[in-house]
């Protein structure tokens, strides 16, 4: 059976030309960065360049990025990195309630450490409001953190604005980028971002690499002792081959963004459009037009999304759900709470993430098989019709 | 992460349905923990001679609501309520550990549904 | 010009059969091993595969492993995670003044939070004593961490018996067995040890995986927060590829070892025999007879390692140094120092760590064009008969 | 890490040696930074005629040692006592970051050997 991806904000697919890419420092070019000899050299080369071309994807300086092992180091070492080095200045972060568990749960071990943490709410769409951020600040507070999107809804956070009342307010400002970069326009400087989270695997690159830009001058406690690498900011021999991808993966995503965005912004609308339209008793879940572009969140009410997955996987095709029983947690996903769904209705909820590779017949494909799915859990539910 | 026995049964799950006169109506579980199940019973002479069910929930939860109306059929009231939620996760070659906790309540929801007969038949 | 790498304590080429292994997660599935669907479940079953194999190679249970991104990773949450969790019971740790910087510059960190500190001091050989550690023992005392075999000069170290001693007073002993493990036979339950550290790149698996094996019952403080991944013990998307990888090079390793230990002694004793008796005003660093079966260090009085290994280098010869030079840093190696070599003698030092491919043909090529080169920098020398 | 100037005056230094009668000798730095270099000059009519080093010490100690004795060759002492460490690091089209601090001293040798010139001459 053909098997379709619609999982996208998961992980994705490492691209081609970055599997090709980053072969030959799978085999040859297997030196440590820091040795003298040629096999040391050649591989410090391969980390500069991908530094640059990292950079370059969000128009940040080279120096300004720190390799880690993904999104969820680049939030731990944002928030503690930051909180550790202010501790004098002030002991109080603003971020919001639908952030990831990399941020959330790290707020909680801040907090636990005497850090004083405001999760600020969001609206019915997802969205947090800049004047409520504005409203939160204190004299004590030391770092903003809002996400630039939304990993379950999609939903695009007003990043420039509250990038700018930060600056105003001397307060460094983070943003959890994970969903966002290499998929939709970032510029660090215009964007007002002092700190920024990328992995890799969720643009193309493999998994077990990715960065964190923290803007010249913005010091940072490193959270890893050992070697001087990464500029003493992240101790451990450098992951050579996944830098190398990363770098591609940036490379890649700047050449092809604006044509994928178009693409998968078609997908999205027809997507949306078509189901809304034939499948009754379904909400569009996140902001009607400020989302990312491949990004989708069905409620289908009176069903449980665990079973709406396994009966798409059965199809032949891959999506997830903000139900809790996709996760073993009591609770359905918090944002889907956060946003004003009912535990009912968040538990009927779909996540469709479209990216590299996906085309209008899958989509096409989907549109097919989903009323039935959706008709037939439907006529096992005791809440349907009851 | 399901056996084949939890697949057959979410795929091709039996006795799905409602029963419009039903000697014992049983529910179990709320929305919020995302996992509710209800079964139908019809009673003759101390023996269930059917049984229905609807179940709103994930993978497992369908796949136990469909093997407890298996393993109740033709039973006595006395053999039914023998049966225990490990004894329905073990016919299906049981569950994944992360749900054992809310997926796993098809024997309570049978259980009720025998509350039920005797409440209205006493 | 054919290379010969002789630096195998650095790091290590990724074995062709990791590579082929690894590749289908690099392309077909790539899945996040959280999700439901198929994409996901069958990289589940790579994980889990890969943890059973890593657990096999040092004697464990697969649960007692949890996957990091390296050796610098594993070595911070051992002895942070050990000491944040046993604050209540004590805060002394015990260690060696010999270990890497990733157990030295995590304890200094340990110590900047109120916890105190014993390092031991070696012997000539690089050998800890087992009666230090039996006599710094206190009644605060929660760990001693003891790294398993160096990695400049490969002097191993009586692991069993200080796991004993540490068992016998209820101590927990981590061994930082980052360059042991793969080249040497390990049985965690046999040699006493609580908790390891190991880094993939070091046999034969890429860069950017490790692993921490800590004993099952052994409670641990986790440093990074998101999801549930690892058990709750290090969250962030698994590093698939990586975790397969790792997978299979101790499967590999343990298939192999016999017959490599064999090999790389072979040469290891034939190279030290051969300088020792070519070249005047050498000395062999580290234990004559307990060192790691590929590795060799020499100290040639009157010259510095930088110049000596750009040399060998021009040759073709990747090697590696002790001396200050080639790190940046004022101070040559700590471990060559603590075994008592002035630091004139310590600059001096060539690392020559031998691995997986090489030959008795490329030893005898580094006999062949050693001497000349300490003999024409010896020449330019103003230390050299002054 | 160090350009093809470093690497030429590594591989083929200039002027290795000493001058048995040198009229001046200069030495900096100590085994302990790993870094000794000793410079010996020929002095006629106050103009360098010879000069020859050795060096203890990296690639980048090696070069910069070489490289100042090629510059000062042929030229007067009061010449000679312009040439400070970062010309020679300018000569060798730069040194990396972490080499300024204890290879770039060339310069700091050859000054010392005009002072022992001095002490031996006035
Ligand atoms: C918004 C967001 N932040 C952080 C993460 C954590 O990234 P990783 O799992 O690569 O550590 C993810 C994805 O899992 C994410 O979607
Ligand atoms: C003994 C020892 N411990 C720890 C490390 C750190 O490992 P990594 O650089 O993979 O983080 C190394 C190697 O660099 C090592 O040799
Ligand atoms: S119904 Fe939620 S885990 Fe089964
Ligand atoms: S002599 Fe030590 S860095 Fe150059």
């Amino acid at each position: 059976m053909k098997r379709i991806y619609f999982d996208h904000s998961a992980t994705t697919p490492v691209h081609p030309e970055v599997v090709a890419t980053m072969m030959e420092y799978l085999t040859d070019k297997f030196g440590n960065p820091s040795s003298v000899h040629s096999f040391g050299r050649e591989t410090r080369k391969a980390v500069d360049e991908a530094r640059a071309k990292v950079a370059d994807l969000i128009g940040a300086e080279p120096n300004e990025i720190f390799f880690t092992s993904g999104g969820t180091e680049s939030d731990n070492l944002a928030l503690k990195g930051i909180a550790y080095a202010n501790r004098k200045k002030g002991n109080h972060i603003i971020t919001s309630a639908i952030e990831h568990h990399a941020i959330l749960h790290t707020c909680e071990y801040l907090a636990n450490q005497g850090f004083q943490i405001t999760y600020l709410p969001v609206d019915q769409y997802g969205m947090v409001s800049v004047d409520d951020v504005r409203n939160a600040i204190t004299d004590q507070t030391i770092l903003i953190s809002i996400m630039f999107a939304n990993n379950e809804v999609g939903t695009i956070q007003p990043i420039r604005e509250i990038g700018k009342l930060a600056r105003e307010k001397k307060i460094f400002f983070h943003t959890d980028a994970t969903q966002a970069v290499g998929h939709y326009p970032i510029n660090v400087k215009e964007d007002n971002i002092d700190l920024l989270t990328m992995a890799g695997h969720k643009f193309n690159a493999p998994k077990g690499v990715g960065a964190l830009y923290a803007r010249r001058g913005v010091r940072l406690e490193s959270l890893q002792q050992g070697g001087a690498h990464e500029r003493n900011m992240r101790a451990g021999t450098e992951n050579v081959p996944g830098i190398v991808a990363i770098g591609k993966a940036a490379e890649i995503a700047k050449r092809d963004m604006n044509e994928q965005i178009a693409h998968l912004q078609g997908l999205r609308d027809k997507l949306i459009s078509q189901v809304l339209a034939t499948i009754p008793h379904t909400q569009l879940n996140g902001h009607p037009t400020q989302r990312m572009p491949g990004s989708v969140n069905f409620s289908f009410h009176f069903i449980e999304g665990e079973s709406l997955l396994l009966n798409l996987d059965l199809k032949g095709i891959a999506a997830s759900s903000g139900s809790a029983c996709t996760s073993g947690s009591l609770d359905p996903s918090h944002v889907l709470l956060a946003m004003g769904l009912t535990h009912e209705v968040a538990h009927g909820s779909l996540r469709i993430t479209m990216g590299l590779g996906n085309t209008e017949e899958e989509v096409d494909y989907l549109l097919e098989v989903l009323p039935e799915i959706v008709a037939r859990l439907r006529s096992m539910s005791p809440l349907y019709g009851a | 992460m399901y056996t084949d026995k939890v697949m057959d049964h979410f795929t091709n799950p039996r006795n799905v349905g409602e029963i419009k006169q039903a000697d014992g109506v049983g529910e179990v579980g709320n929305a919020k923990c995302g996992d509710i199940m209800r079964i139908y019973l019809q009673v003759e002479n101390n023996i269930i001679t059917d049984v229905k069910f609807k179940t709103f929930g994930c993978g497992a939860a369908i796949a136990t609501s469909s093997m407890v109306t298996e393993m109740v059929k033709g039973k006595t009231i006395e053999e039914a309520l023998e049966i225990s939620n490990q004894a329905v996760a073990e016919a299906l070659d049981g569950l994944p550990p992360a749900k054992m906790h809310c997926s796993n309540l098809a024997a309570d929801a049978l259980h009720e549904a025998i509350r039920d007969y005797h409440e209205k038949h006493k």
